[in-house]
């Protein structure tokens, strides 16, 4: 393997940190990645030297405030593969879903159809529930197979004349599995329909290339790709942009205000209504150069090598069960699993006092555990800095729970 | 630290499983959720009397909340309904670290130190709370 | 006077950084406030020891980073003298008060009319006029007095029975002038309406007791009250909040989720959609507690004072007119003025030349400006850090400027 | 450093406001605003068999937009109106740095410095091809 791990690992600060007396084995990272010292350099110089409102100010800061923030759009929209114009900035992936849901929702009419999955992270459920309440809509959930994919066999049953708007995971963040995107965009093709993807768990694994994709919308989070918190990226066509009306209102989104009428901005500007999230924004382009400059052909083997060594930790555990693709094709390192009447909190508590710090229960797709008749999972997500000790430790960890329960 | 957590007594007590299950003839049940962790607690009770005859819980949830529910009944089942108030501040004492707790209760002295933990043990006496309430 | 300014100018790191060669003078704390060391440091901890997604994990950092979240809220909750579960931390000020637009809107009826004032924030006006735009509402805009105050006279016009809530500045960021709240309470109370005010920029002068206030609702932003950006405060009456649906949909915010139906968590939670903005609400925090440890009877006369000083050397100049309250009574060191016949951005640019950074343009009000018939104001707003030395160097750039133009 | 941005041939322009007013009986107006900075310019322009007569601006705005407006002024009377596009990308050129700029176009170059202000400067060149547009 090419990858200097711990060359890597130096540059995430936390990963010094003792737990309970251990080293740290940070595997939450579907939940939260860490930043590395590159993001909290950028956020510094902004708060040290360059603070300042953005876009409406002549004087140095603000000239200075307001190239940041541009340049921090230019940095995702490279990431992104994608015009800059196209890029909004949000308060987070969840944010950047209800703006789709408000504003393009906003357009749909009584008895159309939005086609979700069962396996949806409850931020790509729930503004839509909302929307099909405030409007009328139906919600269509496509199946899931056993091995923890969208069934994409099930979109001519799903899939109709009235669907308008294909909303799916790229990547489920519980079970790991990639959506196969070319056959949900084949079948929103054909009924002329849009296709968003909730990008929270594929964003952290590097570089995309969303024209190739042919969709319509994506949406991440900064914070699960090693940027700060409160900051989360909408992107969408430009033609739909154009179209769509805004979602929040006040400063910076407008083009006149009087108190009987108010014309909007062009997008983006028109989406980022009031103060954007300045700072978190810098720290999250510095993060997406940062995950620009890596090797990922060598990251994407290393984070795999690693989730096999998992798989085959948890394989010889015989009360270990996956929940998720068992092979490595069209996964990512996401890795959920159940023990036979073991709690996944008190696995994870048990892990937690040797130092592995995984996520434990329904991780926000209660349809999903429903879907498996499970009230939760534990769950470890790997990124670029973890090592054959994270797994190891990890893997010890199970198997003194199971003693510890059995 | 946290192995603590886990300690011979709160395993046992999870793992005794006494009085799981559900009541054939309840006077009352009530189930509650923690939405955040997906923990469900059901609680079955019998009334004779303003006397909790019998207590059966059906528990989804962690090894804390099995133990809770297994030691709530333990201490409830026999004792006046309106005593369930006293025996659910004294828990939040124990996990407060403010009383030693009597019985099995002391068993969960180490959850003090995880917050997050809390609401794992608390939830089957919201549960009987509620069905309380409910009769 | 007892105020150590040297002292607190110490705890801002971003002063020290000079201007075109020249000492900064930052007196557009309006647009964005700085940050003190104390709050950097809160923010740097949290990213380097505790970083985690809150309240839903149970390893050691999630406990942590829950714990300095929480903590937070209970800072914020001191600061504004109300209990910690009727704070919401949102993406901003804006963000705020399209939260009660959207969640608290959704209770009003077609013909119900929210009253607002010629010189609210766009952020103030814009959601209500969507809101009134989906749901047939009135808008009925207060009018403003030739000192720039909302003129509470013109209550008893605008206030009907069909007024469900008033929404006002309680400082306004271009006269600086501060609200009559007790005025504007009792005109709602007479007919059973909610009084909402816009904190932005009242919060960054100190503690506030809003039970005291007698209102319903409070909004104010991180950035302009020495917090991080991306990060804004909701706070509303605990009966309000449960009888409220939520705004945005996510993670966290629910009770129980179906396809067929979806259950709200309880207020808080239920309007904090997502992954919250963890590190800059841990910034806002430590904010919150630095300005609670300032003796804001000093502090408020030292920038009186400025105000006092600045106001003279204005006067001084023939050609220049103030835009707000002419005395220090009822008003905070917001002083906007005009130059005759120099445009706003020209008096911005040059006293940048000169190291003053102040805001010039509409700020995001123009009705105000419509009503004052002006394109626009230069703008200056003063900060505990802010010394004798900002003020005249803001003058004499001011004389530079009329010299120039002459 | 920006002291150089209001330097006495920029300032001249502004004040010399040659051109300023609404004309008479003109072929077509436009009026541009930039709604961050409140900026707003009207142009007016008569044309003769595709040449530009005459311009007059309104311009409620900085110095730089109003020097603009008198060097646009200067630069397209006379010129056909398909010309506009080619003072466009002069001086965006000027503001580029890629350019010098010929007569009064050269005194925008010190703007280059100041990106924010580049719409100040472009706001009456939006505004004439506007015009032009409507005609
Ligand atoms: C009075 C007032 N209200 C609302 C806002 C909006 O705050 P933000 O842009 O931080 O959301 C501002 C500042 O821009 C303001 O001054
Ligand atoms: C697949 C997926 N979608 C959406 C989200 C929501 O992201 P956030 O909570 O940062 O808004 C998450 C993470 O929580 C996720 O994993």
């Amino acid at each position: 393997m090419s990858v200097d791990v711990a060359a890597i690992r130096r540059q995430f600060p936390i990963l010094n940190r003792p737990i309970n007396g251990k080293p740290l084995h940070y595997l939450d990272n579907g939940a939260s990645a860490q930043v590395p010292q590159a993001v909290l350099d950028a956020v510094h110089a902004y708060e040290t030297t360059s603070r300042a409102n953005v876009l409406r100010g002549v004087h140095a800061l603000a000239e200075a405030a307001t190239e940041a923030y541009e340049n921090a759009r230019a940095e995702v929209a490279q990431f992104l593969g994608v015009p800059a114009e196209e890029v909004m900035f949000t308060g987070g992936c969840t944010a950047a879903i209800n703006l789709v849901a408000h504003s393009y929702g906003s357009l749909l009419r009584p008895g159309d159809e939005i086609v979700l999955s069962e396996l949806e992270h409850h931020s790509n459920i729930v503004p839509w529930y909302q929307l099909a309440q405030r409007a009328g809509l139906r919600l269509r959930p496509l199946p899931v197979t056993d091995e923890g994919r969208i069934d994409v066999a099930g979109l001519p049953q799903v899939v109709t004349e009235r669907t308008r708007l294909i909303s799916l995971a790229h990547v489920s963040n519980v079970t790991g599995a990639v959506l196969d995107v070319a056959a949900v965009v084949a079948a929103a093709r054909a009924v002329g329909a849009r296709v968003m993807l909730d990008g929270a768990q594929r964003a952290p694994h590097g570089p995309l290339d969303l024209p190739g994709l042919g969709i319509d919308f994506y949406a991440f989070a900064g914070h699960k790709a090693y940027g700060p918190n409160g900051i989360g990226v909408l992107w969408a066509r430009k033609e739909l942009l154009e179209a769509m009306p805004p979602f929040m209102g006040g400063g910076s989104m407008i083009g006149n205000v009087t108190f009987e009428a108010i014309t909007w901005a062009p997008p983006p500007r028109r989406f980022e209504a009031g103060t954007p999230p300045i700072g978190p924004a810098i720290g999250l382009g510095a993060a997406c150069r940062w995950m620009m400059e890596q090797d990922w052909t060598a990251l994407g083997g290393h984070e795999m090598a690693l989730t096999q060594r998992l798989m085959d930790g948890l394989a010889e555990t015989s009360s270990a069960r996956l929940i998720g693709p068992a092979g490595l094709q069209g996964r990512l390192p996401v890795i959920s699993f159940v023990l036979d009447d073991i709690h996944p909190h008190d696995v994870a508590q048990i892990l937690d006092s040797r130092g592995v710090a995984v996520r434990a229960g329904h991780h926000c797709a209660q349809p999903l555990m429903e879907r498996f008749d499970i009230s939760g999972t534990t769950r470890a997500c790997i990124a670029p800095y973890n090592d054959t000790g994270d797994i190891d430790a990890l893997i010890d960890g199970v198997r003194e729970t199971v003693r510890r329960f059995a | 630290m946290n192995d603590a957590l886990y300690h011979d007594r709160i395993v046992a007590l999870a793992k005794s499983r006494t009085g799981a299950g559900r009541l054939p003839a309840p006077t009352a049940s009530a189930r509650r959720d923690n939405p955040l962790c997906g923990d469900r607690v059901t609680m079955d009770v019998r009334l004779e009397e303003g006397r909790i005859a019998e207590i059966a819980h059906e528990v989804r949830g962690c090894a804390l909340c099995q133990a809770a529910a297994v030691a709530l009944r333990s201490r409830a089942q026999g004792r006046p309904a309106d005593d369930v108030p006293v025996l659910r501040q004294e828990i939040e004492d124990v996990l407060k670290g403010t009383a030693a707790g009597e019985g099995n209760f002391a068993a969960f002295t180490p959850v003090r130190a995880y917050r997050s933990r809390h609401d794992c043990v608390l939830l089957p006496f919201e549960a009987l709370q509620a069905a309380l309430n409910n009769s």
